[in-house]
């Protein structure tokens, strides 16, 4: 498929990045590109320009804060999490979920970022972003703002972050006495989400999020059993999508048998 | 050029069939692979003509809509565009393409371009040409198009309601063709049975095997001889010739068919011939190339889709002890919306009526309807996939249903090694094979003795582990003649393929196919009977790459389609090489002074005297003499030109069009597979744990190539038993338009596959091989048996479509009872 | 540094330098295909999923169709036409022959770079190790056995030449 | 793809009904709405640009009512074109009084095709889900604000 016209510019700073969207209308945020591209192959979508964050090495970082929480680049691609030693330190689930996202050379590219900000329902990092209790940071003209990520997923393709804005970190509290799992039907091994379920436990608690049923993940918080995560899945009377591969019956059932899978392994880590 | 034919029904004699033992039956190395792992083949979108034009077509949105108005003054405008082509051009300047249907379904009027009327989502109404790729797909945006949407005919169940709206009016109802097939003496069958097993509705989804490279061309148009050259990878150009010449208005030499490598075909690259007359059209009016390249997206909402099939009223007398008597069945298949090879699947499936399997008195009801879906066409397994499916379904369904063991109920109706060559109950010879020990060998491979032991284990790991056979008759060779079944007036009959093989003046063996390989290793397997028969390596044969038609080295039926080659094509390369090597003996005769070609034998590139070998003569020598030293040649010798073309003719009969009987095709390989699932009750996910696959071709030229056939069609078979279908919504979107959505297996998904063979060789062909392409229909078969057993632990439902995602599986699970309604046993 | 619709870039394929003028938003597949002449690499999708055209780009292996030329400015490419070496067929590429790793030959080129790329990272993979580093690539022909023992066999040097 | 639902608004028939029969307040109902031509009343013409976070999707629709049974009742159908999707909706609506209050009975049937149709249900749906909530949401404040 061929992309519509389109201009394009790498700027080499974030304020440059920030100047080019506001300025221009219709501008779009280019991060590793491997859903974008495609859609505007398809002329599903076409912006009228391209900022590409290729040379804005400064969200390409991970490192530890003070207070021992993950701090992760937008544009880290999921390669980098899967091989990265501060992750594998600091909240090992996030390379466990990235190792299992499309392929290797989608993840040699596709970045974190670019992940959540597209906020596709069949995302794996949606989820599991609002269970761990990350925290994203964006920014704009109006300077720097901190979005939780229940606040952050607004809709289908549709964030926190506005058109002129940036997500430039997300910031992920280390897994210091909590468990955390991930459980997803796929369609083929580590393909396309059908459900997904992440699940973080501390002290008892379990917060579960649940993806590919609505339109931005579902979270619930409830004891740190199966049973009860069941239960309180089961009270948000979800309404899935139906479509191809799976009803809104089924996807509703897959909702609840993940979550408690999800907790299964947070709790079995935990421990 | 001197020429020969086997003259039809004239019975190869023994001697043909005795090879020595040399090139044929080893693992040599393919002459293809040096070019294609250096990315150095020639595939069509490589190809490049200087001011090509780049052609984009508007598709349809809808599934059935009137086309009131088209305006393309935008498009034209946009700088770059060199033209455009609509339906009204078409239908004025070609002639609709010929129906092999009998009328009314032969009335379907099918152009290059949607006039008037659009039937399919994704139907063809503009093409534009642009100076580049980007630009033709920008001036399609601007192509205004109005429709008034009609009511899509989706359902084939429903297509032949009155009540339901008809998509050619021309033809007057949505029905195609249908026929009543009777076979034995079924009223007997009945009353001869202990009981009667009835299965209301078994189903088999739309699929195709998407090959990776898309359909696409690049057309010349030659001015000044009024000839195009059309570079293509169609997989069947002596098809397309006869479709398009008297669409086009123009004689079939006017249509040259130029083809080197080619990504994949599986059958999807044999109907082509509709955008090609678009091409052809548009080369001619905007008097430059042009270059096509089908997107993914419009391969699978366009393209050729395997045919859908609904099996309704499905009645099945059976001794209490197992033994089949034969089936009664009402089946509907959906060929979309448009009838491009269709109907022939109303008759292809007729090759394999019983199956592998032992009955002898069967009534079927065939109908084909039209539905406002893609346009199915021929896909690996053509028309018997489904029917060789229907007939493992419905085999396990009644094992299951009497409580018998599924390898027993088999073993007990198997058509038996002894019987070969056997007569099926519709008159087609099964040449030889030897199910049982095909059976044994697959069970064996996946330790099918251990089942039970791994069914405990794996219910302790919560899941439900089933075992599943299948089989599949891959009849090769095709006999045309079946066309004549459908419609009495088509003047098809037989089959054949050309091969050249020449002596060149320095000495270079060239051979030349008529065929289109898509991966078979032509190349390679010919080198291999050329070299054995005249005694040289296959390095030492040059064989062309492709297809050419200004070779002149093709016949009507020359193509590669339909499991044949290893018959047809290798067939005609051993004539003709017989040929080249009695002229070679007749010249290193009459040059050593030897009595007679009986004196004289070839070894190592030499003719060389039986009494005295050092006396030898190079073919070089006999190259240079025949091709410029001939008047050295004694006159006994001048016929000579080391340059002979041979056509090979199947023995084949036109059929009893009346009783629908007689032999429609030469071969039959089989492939029985075994497979084993697990299942994880709580979701309905599944996964395969073992598999194995024994082949039985006959003799096989190059084992290696023969598994690699195997493997292939074995993950296209397990795609299509899992993921792999087209479904649509109640509009008629194709709701798996891309490979996001129709998820092709990959090497993760991909189970361990163990393979075996059996060889029994052909009877019936010169080198008793047989075409073995099309065999992995048995994988399908063996996961619905496999998950049809394992589901046997949660309610007993029944597996009754073809294809299993893991949705499905959780109805299955949640709901048994509902697939159980659909099967009763009754005392007879 | 305002947005342009056209770029002059410069890439390095297979060890040459190109500079070309290229169009925003043509994708890279379509300038080493079509502005380059290195047709080797081959389309089979619209979607990113079949790996075709799986190249390796500044030591990663990509998938062309999902990245534009103009963010390859500057970029070091290799393809299939750069494997093998002074007429020498790279291992991998005497492993696909010698095992029957190929059969139509479309998907090859990707599936040999994608191999490519995973002995560099991983010079003794395991077969499960090997499935999923191609798992990016689809092949329609081979059901994938040929291809894994293809990649071993040059893991462990087990061609000749 | 079919989506329905009930509302019930604190205010009369008439003044529910005044709203979603005015064009100018319909075009205030929509989501990015950037021009709404009324050419008679029973036939409308919007062009919106509905936000998707990858670009928005910049669609041209005609509407006509095809039926109305005032003060309770209409039919609407919608047929929208853009580059890269086609949309066709019929939608009714059934107002009835009690106590004060109006409840909406409300039905919608959307098909969408092209490339954003080919996009799948599974983004399609809650994307239509999400523009309906944002007409309803707008129609409660239209109907607060109407006197």
């Amino acid at each position: 498929m061929l992309l519509a016209e389109v201009e394009y510019a790498r700027p080499s700073s974030i304020d440059e990045a920030l100047r080019l969207l506001s300025a221009h209308e219709g501008a779009r945020a280019l991060a590793g590109g491997q859903t974008l591209t495609n859609v505007m192959k398809a002329r599903a979508a076409a912006p009228d320009v391209l900022v590409d964050l290729a040379d804005l090495d400064e969200l390409r970082r991970i490192t530890r804060g003070a207070d021992g929480n993950l701090i992760v680049g937008a544009m880290c691609t999921y390669s980098d999490l899967v091989s990265s030693a501060e992750v594998a330190a600091a909240r090992p689930i996030l390379a466990v979920v990235a190792a299992q996202i499309a392929d290797v050379q989608v993840r040699n590219r596709g970045t974190l970022g670019g992940n959540l900000c597209l906020s596709d329902p069949t995302n794996h990092f949606p989820p599991l972003m609002a269970a761990i209790g990350a925290t994203m940071t964006v920014v704009g003209g109006g300077g720097e703002r901190v979005v939780a990520a229940d606040e952050f997923f607004l809709g289908v393709y549709m964030t926190a972050v506005a058109p002129d804005e940036l997500l430039t970190k997300v910031t992920i509290p280390p897994a210091a006495g909590t468990g955390d799992g991930f459980a997803a039907v796929t369609i083929g091994r580590d393909g396309t989400c059908i459900v997904n379920a992440a699940a973080t436990v501390s002290d008892g608690q379990a917060t579960v999020a649940v993806g590919c049923v609505a339109a931005v993940p579902v979270v619930v918080r409830a004891a740190a059993e199966e049973d009860a995560v069941v239960d309180a899945i089961r009270g948000t009377a979800l309404e899935p999508p139906d479509d191809v591969h799976a009803s809104a019956a089924y996807r509703r059932h897959l909702a609840e048998i993940l979550a408690a899978r999800a907790v299964r392994q947070a709790l079995e880590r935990s421990s | 050029m001197s020429e020969t034919t086997v003259a039809p029904g004239q019975p190869l004699t023994v001697e043909e069939q005795e090879v020595k033992p040399g090139f044929i039956g080893q693992n040599v190395p393919r002459k293809e692979d040096q070019r294609l792992v250096q990315g150095e083949g020639v595939f069509v979108d490589d190809v490049k003509r200087h001011g090509m034009a780049y052609v984009h077509f508007v598709r349809s949105p809808y599934a059935h809509a009137a086309i009131t108005r088209i305006d393309v003054s935008k498009a034209a405008e946009l700088e770059g565009v060199y033209g455009t082509l609509i339906g009204e051009e078409v239908a004025a300047t070609t002639d609709a393409f010929f129906q092999i249907a009998p009328p009314p379904g032969g009335h379907v009027k099918d152009f290059a371009l949607a006039v008037g009327r659009v039937r399919h989502v994704g139907e063809p109404v503009v093409a534009v040409a642009a100076v580049t790729r980007e630009l033709a797909r920008d001036a399609a945006d601007l192509v205004e198009v109005d429709y008034e949407p009609l009511e899509p005919v989706l359902d084939p169940e429903r297509a032949a309601d009155p009540a339901t709206p008809v998509l050619h009016d021309d033809v007057g109802s949505n029905v195609i063709w249908s026929g009543e097939f009777d076979y034995g003496d079924y009223e007997a069958a009945l009353a001869e049975a202990d009981k009667v097993v009835r299965i209301k509705r078994l189903h088999f989804d739309r699929f195709s095997s998407t090959p990776l490279e898309t359909s696409g061309a690049v057309v010349e148009y030659n001015r000044g001889t009024a000839q195009w050259t059309i570079h293509s990878n169609n997989q069947f150009p002596g098809f397309a010739q006869i479709m398009m010449a008297p669409a086009l208005r123009v004689g079939i030499d006017k249509l040259r068919f130029v083809s080197q490598d080619i990504g994949g075909g599986f059958g999807n690259k044999i109907c082509t011939h509709v955008q090609l007359v678009a091409l052809c059209l548009l080369a001619r009016k905007l008097k430059r190339p042009v270059n096509w390249t089908e997107w993914r997206t419009d391969q699978h909402t366009a393209n050729s889709h395997g045919n859908e099939r609904v099996f309704l009223d499905v009645e099945v007398p059976v001794k209490s002890d197992g033994t089949l008597l034969g089936f009664r069945a009402r089946m509907i298949d959906d060929c979309g919306a448009y009838t491009r090879y269709e109907p022939l699947g109303c008759i292809i499936w007729a090759q394999v009526t019983p199956g592998v399997y032992r009955w002898r008195n069967i009534r079927v009801d065939f109908t084909q309807v039209c539905t406002n879906k893609s346009p199915c066409g021929p896909n690996r397994g053509y028309s018997r996939m489904q029917h060789l499916w229907f007939t493992e379904r419905v085999i396990d369904i009644v094992a299951h249903e009497l409580g018998i063991d599924p390898v027993e109920m088999r073993k007990r109706n198997y058509i038996r090694s002894d019987e070969m060559p056997y007569e099926t109950p519709n008159g087609c010879v099964y040449d030889s094979g030897d199910y049982a020990a095909c059976l044994d060998q697959a069970l064996a491979l996946i330790d099918y003795d251990g089942i039970e032991e791994r069914r405990r284990d794996a219910e302790a790991r919560g899941k439900l582990l089933g075992v599943g056979i299948g089989s599949t008759l891959d009849s090769g060779t095709n006999n045309f003649g079946q066309s004549t079944i459908l419609n009495p007036e088509l003047q098809f009959s037989g089959n054949n393929e050309v091969a050249t093989v020449k002596l060149d003046i320095f000495g270079e063996i060239v051979v030349t196919i008529g065929t289109t390989p898509q991966g078979q290793s032509h190349e390679t397997t010919a080198a291999q009977v050329v070299a054995e028969i005249l005694g040289v390596t296959p390095d030492e044969v040059n064989v062309r790459a492709g297809h050419d038609s200004y070779w002149n080295s093709h016949a009507g039926f020359s193509g590669t389609y339909a499991s044949q080659f290893a018959v047809t094509g290798l067939g005609a390369v051993k004539g003709a090489t017989d040929m080249l090597a009695e002229e070679i003996k007749q010249i290193g005769a009459a040059v050593l002074g030897a009595e007679s070609t009986d004196d004289v034998y070839l070894e190592g590139g030499f003719v060389k005297r039986n009494d005295n070998p050092e006396a030898a003569l190079p073919f070089m020598a006999c190259g240079a003499i025949v091709n410029a030293n001939n008047a050295v040649l004694p006159m006994e010798a001048r016929g000579i030109t080391l340059n002979c073309r041979y056509v090979y003719v199947p023995p084949h009969q036109l059929p009893d069009k009346e009783r629908k009987y007689g032999n429609l095709t030469l071969t039959y390989a089989n492939q029985i597979h075994a497979c084993v699932v697990e299942i994880d009750p709580e979701t309905g996910v599944y996964e395969i744990v073992d598999y194995s696959a024994v082949d039985d071709c006959g003799v096989r030229i190059n084992p290696q190539i023969v598994e690699g056939q195997v493997h292939g069609a074995t993950a296209q078979s397990i795609g299509a038993a899992t993921h792999e279908t087209f479904p649509y919504d109640e509009d008629g979107n194709l709701l798996t338009p891309n490979f996001y959505d129709y998820h092709v297996p990959h090497a993760l998904d991909m189970p361990p596959m163990k393979t075996g063979y059996v060889e029994s060789p052909s009877p019936f062909t010169p080198l008793g091989a047989k075409g073995m392409g099309e065999g992995g229909g048995a994988g399908i078969s063996a996961v619905c048996a496999a998950l049809q057993n394992a589901l046997a632990a949660a309610g007993k439902p029944i597996v009754y479509d073809s294809s299993n995602p893991y949705k499905r599986v959780w109805e299955l699970l949640r709901n048994p009872d509902d697939s159980r309604a659909l099967v009763t046993v009754d005392d007879a | 540094m305002e947005p342009v619709a056209a770029k002059r870039i410069t890439v390095t394929v297979n060890g040459d330098s190109h500079e070309r003028e290229v169009e925003a938003r043509r994708l890279l597949v379509h300038f080493l295909r079509d502005d380059l002449d290195l047709t080797g690499t081959h389309i089979g999708c619209d979607t990113g999923n079949c790996g075709a055209c799986t190249v390796i780009y500044d030591g990663m292996a990509i998938k062309s169709c999902m990245i534009l030329a103009v963010q390859a400015d500057g970029a070091a490419i290799e393809t299939v036409e750069g494997l093998a070496a002074n007429g020498e067929l790279h291992p991998l590429q005497k492993a696909f022959g010698a095992t029957h790793a190929l059969q139509c030959g479309y998907c090859t080129p990707g599936m040999l770079m994608s191999a490519k790329h995973l002995l560099e990272h991983n010079p003794e993979p395991t077969d499960e190790e090997i499935r999923r580093a191609l798992q990016g690539n689809i092949c329609r022909c081979t059901g994938y056995v040929n291809i894994v023992e293809a990649v071993q066999a040059a893991a462990k040097g087990e061609v000749g030449t | 793809m079919k989506v329905a639902g009930e509302r019930t608004f604190a205010a009369s028939r008439e003044r529910v009904w005044g709203v979603l029969n005015d064009p100018g307040q319909m075009a205030k109902l929509m989501p990015g709405v950037e021009s709404f031509d009324v050419e008679d009343d029973k036939h409308w013409r919007a062009n919106v640009k509905i936000p998707l976070g990858l670009g928005s999707l910049r669609l041209s629709i005609d509407f006509e009512k095809t039926e109305e049974r005032v003060p309770d009742f209409a039919r609407l159908h919608a047929k929208g074109t853009g580059v890269g999707a086609l949309m066709d909706m019929d939608t009714q609506f059934n107002l009835s009084e009690s106590d004060g209050a109006t409840a909406m009975a409300w039905e919608a049937d959307v098909r969408i095709a092209g490339p954003v149709g080919s996009m799948g249900k599974r983004v399609l749906q809650p994307i239509v889900n999400q523009q309906v909530q944002n007409v309803l949401t707008a129609l409660d404040k239209q109907v607060a604000s109407a006197t």
